[in-house]
């Protein structure tokens, strides 16, 4: 078996008094779809901000196709901060989708996608524009590129912000309830670009309320609940029947009752 | 040039009378002005549409012109129209009237952010219109004003030393008395500076105490 | 008292930081010479003195330091300023000297320096036309306007003081203002110098009208310099100009160009009877 | 009245319209300072900054006006009456302005900074080209606010010798007794460049692309 894209070994995130995350162990598999799902208040989008060290773990280590994330342990054992730049650079192999798209709103589409070609990687304008552009074009929208993200559509703008995320090539793609702002009838657009994404291999971790897309696009279901890794396993053992009861629970109680009958 | 503290001391007593002044000026022109105010908000949002444009022409022009001019036109503009005040009377005229164009404005957008559905959630059990700004939008619009009503308040104090000009025997017109009678120009700057520091700080502090006070009313974010 | 020692003490040592860096010297008629510039503060509502003829800065100050520029070789650069900011302004260096200008009182004399005297200063009363006022005694009781920080105030103070009922005294920061408020009626009479009252008593023909006799004592106007000696050789070029002009006769032409008479004013004045 | 009047006040009109922006644009420019300073971590840096806006905003500016003309000429710093009307209009406006710009990069939402921590930009790429841009657009409105109020507060600065245009109109109503017409006009002029001013922001406002929702 292969190294796994990302390795979360014993995390624990602490906000104050309040432990949210607590042992969590987790292998996210290369060029597979990692989908964590859970209650409200569970952690998964903490857990998910952790592997982008969007969030600081208290405690335990990351690692990202092997490299430490953030923290690393010295030879006394004890953790230890990495440098700004080490951070950053392992960062770069990890693209962010957020839930509310986080699009800067004073640029264009095509501003938001090649903003960071430019700034960052002083890629020369006319070339970071052709590289976002086609970017764009994947997500289906080279048409809306003068557009500012005021006057397009939630769907478009979580579209245009994988694309702002895909043009830097990262080996990992984080969804953060990518679509739990959508209007329903705009998720779906959203939800066909990341299938895109996972039949050309890419290495995904979805935290989600879709439970259809989990189940269907999926190849790893983790389920939390109040701070603690439940279970992790394929889409077919996780929703088989009998399932664990609070499992069952949360279908009942987060979903309607028809989707439960779904999976 | 040696500060001499003792220039302070020996006038004392028309210190605090100057201050006196400023303050009952200060809180009478708001006091008045929140009034008026209040009844320009009120009568420009529920008198029709005619009413809020006319009524938009002086609160427009008070809050585009500055308070020295307005004072200039009253004080000595005013005798040939036939309106000749004494310094007080026509200082807290300016200041009543000068504030309530202010207020006005604040109430409004306090009346603005209000959230409709509130209102119409009251119309829906059948409040009357004088029940819903009394039930409804005061009690939600007092948060929402408090801060920039507090703001204003500092904002017009330091307006009054303006009022100097035409001779109202407040803070800064007294003070500078002082300093020009005992050749202690500094002192009085410095002293001037202290006390309207030391009033602002004081009211500034009142005000994030009420807000405090009145936010615990507040159940539960929009 | 340990209190007041406190905020003495605290006070004291803020404005001493201050006062510390402010001493450095240099012959300030040199420093004009050399900028080719005099400044000279001066309030613009004092006519005939200083005042705003329509638009444009007039007076018989105007007059007086053009001539003292062209004895100088300077060009002559004013400074309007409310009158109470004016002595403040000469003190904190603002200008090299003041028009004004300002009567040569003993409480003055011993903090600035007066140049030799221009004109006449006494006080006297101007009242509105009409107004029960036929001496100076009337305006016992009566509201009578005086410039905020002037020697005029002063005596007006000292008059109202001798008599049975107090004046009610209403101090304006520029007598322009109060002129104002008399034609708005707020006020029956101003308190001014002779020299001031009589003309604006011609330019307002008819509405108002001088008291005579003048109630204060004899005094004097001058230009006000300040007392150090960085400053002492510019005062001295200025008199020496002054005395000029008074010797060929300049003086008494500007005089009657703008009082309509001469004034026989001392070379100096040392001992004020104010 | 005649022209002539109306035409000395639309000169001296020149003076406020001169000293107002110079103001506030340097006032903008140390509010930028400012504001960077009061967004510091550091107790021991923001408290200066603190103390620098309670003052300019606890005192009339009729006495920071007379404060900077008087004073500073004894910490060795002799200004003339303009640079000192600028000084004092600029100081005040500075206080202003930085608080509305601390609240402005205040409000710039979390996640667009997030967003471009992923994509890789260092803390002066944030800085530069997502918070400055956005909090920029966040103040606009209390900007065009600002510089209205500098406008009317010009009308102050005759106390340390400006001839603007409220000293123009009470130099003439003093010697032409026309207060009712020449303070009226005054406040027509004030009016006009105010009402400008507040046109163009809010046209400025409209052409600006994107505003935070």
């Amino acid at each position: 078996m292969t190294l796994p894209a990302i390795n979360v070994k014993k995390l624990v995130k602490r906000f104050g008094t309040a432990t949210v995350l607590q042992d969590i162990d987790l292998e996210v598999p290369e060029g597979k779809v990692s989908c964590l799902i859970g209650p409200s208040g569970s952690g998964k989008s903490t857990l998910l901000r952790c592997m982008a060290f969007l969030e600081e773990s208290s405690e335990g280590m990351i690692t990202v196709n092997g490299e430490a994330l953030g923290f690393f342990e010295n030879a006394r054992g004890e953790r230890e901060r990495l440098p700004a730049a080490q951070i950053r650079a392992v960062r770069s192999q990890i693209g962010m989708v957020f839930q509310q798209f986080n699009l800067w709103p004073h640029m264009t589409a095509l501003g938001n996608v090649s903003e960071a070609l430019k700034t960052v990687h002083k890629v020369p304008k006319t070339e970071a524009e052709d590289r976002a552009m086609a970017q764009l074009k994947k997500v289906g929208l080279e048409n809306r590129a003068n557009h500012y993200p005021s006057q397009l559509s939630g769907g478009q703008q979580q579209r245009v912000a994988i694309a702002r995320a895909l043009t830097l090539s990262p080996k990992i793609m984080l969804f953060d309830e990518p679509t739990s702002a959508l209007d329903p009838e705009l998720t779906g657009e959203v939800l066909n670009v990341m299938r895109d994404l996972a039949a050309e291999g890419m290495t995904m971790v979805v935290v989600s309320h879709e439970i259809g897309f989990a189940a269907t696009v999926g190849n790893q279901i983790s389920f939390l609940d109040q701070g603690r890794l439940l279970f992790t396993g394929a889409p077919a053992d996780v929703f088989a029947k009998p399932r664990h009861p609070r499992l069952e629970q949360f279908l009942d109680t987060y979903l309607d009752r028809g989707a439960s009958m779904l999976v | 040039m040696i500060f001499d503290p003792n220039v302070i001391l020996k006038h004392l007593p028309e210190i605090i009378q100057g201050t006196g002044v400023t303050l009952a000026l200060w809180i009478a022109g708001m006091a008045f002005g929140i009034a008026l105010g209040f009844l320009v908000a009120t009568t420009r949002r529920y008198g029709g549409k005619a009413t809020n444009v006319v009524l938009a022409i002086p609160v427009e022009i008070l809050r585009g012109t500055p308070f020295l001019v307005q004072i200039f036109l009253v004080y000595y503009g005013g005798p040939f129209a036939g309106l000749s005040l004494g310094p007080i009377p026509c200082g807290l005229i300016c200041l009543t009237v000068y504030s309530a164009a202010y207020y006005s404005e604040v109430f409004r957008a306090g009346f603005a952010a209000v959230p409709h559905g509130h209102v119409e959630a009251a119309e829906c059990l059948g409040l009357s219109r004088v029940q819903i700004i009394r039930r409804i939008l005061l009690p939600e619009m007092a948060l929402i004003v408090l801060p920039p009503s507090v703001n204003l308040a500092v904002i017009l104090l330091k307006e009054s030393a303006v009022l100097s000009i035409i001779t109202v025997p407040e803070l800064t017109t007294t003070i500078s008395a002082i300093g020009s009678q005992e050749y202690a120009f500094l002192e009085a700057i410095f002293l001037l500076a202290v006390i309207y520091w030391a009033i602002v700080e004081a009211s500034a502090k009142l005000g994030r105490i009420a807000e405090a006070r009145l936010s615990t009313f507040r159940f539960s974010a929009p | 008292m340990k209190k007041t020692t406190f905020l003495k003490a605290a006070l004291g040592a803020a404005m001493l930081f201050s006062a510390s860096l402010s001493a450095h010297a240099e012959d300030v008629l040199a420093k004009v010479k050399a900028a080719g510039t005099l400044k000279v503060g001066t309030e613009t509502a004092f006519a005939p003195f200083d005042y705003i003829d329509a638009g444009e800065h007039a007076g018989l100050n105007v007059d007086l330091f053009a001539e003292i520029g062209k004895e100088l070789g300077v060009k002559i650069e004013w400074v309007a300023l409310p009158w109470e900011g004016v002595l403040p302004g000469l003190e904190a260096g603002k200008f090299d000297v003041v028009a004004g200008p300002a009567t040569i009182t003993k409480a003055r004399l011993e903090r600035y320096r007066f140049t030799v005297p221009i004109a006449e200063a006494t006080v006297a009363i101007l009242k509105k036309a009409g107004a029960p006022i036929s001496k100076p005694e009337d305006i016992a009781g009566k509201a009578v306007g005086v410039g905020k920080a002037t020697a005029q105030l002063a005596q007006l103070t000292e008059f109202s003081a001798t008599l049975p009922t107090k004046v009610d005294i209403r101090e304006y920061p520029a007598f322009n203002d109060a002129y104002a408020d008399m034609a708005a009626g707020r006020i029956v009479a101003v308190a001014n110098s002779l020299p001031n009252i009589a003309f604006v008593a011609k330019q307002r023909n008819g509405a108002f009208e001088v008291v005579l006799p003048p109630f204060g004592k004899k005094t004097y106007f001058g230009f006000i310099g300040t007392k150090d000696a960085d400053h002492a050789s510019l005062v001295d070029a200025i008199d020496a100009a002054l005395l000029k002009m008074k010797a060929d006769g300049r003086m008494a032409k500007l005089q009657e160009k703008w009082f309509g008479q001469k004034f026989d004013t001392p070379d100096a004045v040392k001992d004020p009877a104010f | 009245m005649s022209f002539k009047l109306f035409f000395l006040l639309l000169k001296a009109a020149g003076w406020t319209l001169s000293i107002s922006l110079v103001s506030i644009l340097l006032g903008f420019a140390l509010a930028i300072g400012l504001s960077a300073v009061l967004l510091s971590s550091k107790r021991l840096y923001r408290a200066p900054a603190e103390l620098f806006i309670s003052f300019f905003r606890g005192v009339p500016l009729l006495v920071q006006l007379l404060f900077i003309y008087n004073l500073l000429p004894f910490i060795g710093l002799n200004v003339p009456s303009v640079v000192a009307a600028i000084i004092g209009l600029t100081l005040c406006t500075a206080a202003y302005q930085a608080e509305n710009l601390r609240g402005g990069f205040e409000s710039v939402p979390r996640g667009l900074i997030e967003a471009a921590d992923m994509a890789g930009f260092s803390v002066r790429q944030i800085f530069l080209r997502i918070k400055v841009p956005i909090a920029m657009r966040l103040t606009f409105p209390a900007l065009v606010n600002e510089a209205i109020m500098i406008l009317k507060s010009s009308s102050l600065v005759s106390v340390v010798g400006i001839v603007e245009v409220t000293k123009m109109a009470q130099d003439l109503a003093s010697s032409t007794y026309l207060p009712i017409e020449l303070f009226s006009s005054a406040a027509l002029i004030y009016l006009v460049i105010c009402w400008s001013i507040a046109l163009i922001g809010r046209y400025t406002e409209r052409a600006l692309p994107g505003g935070v929702k």
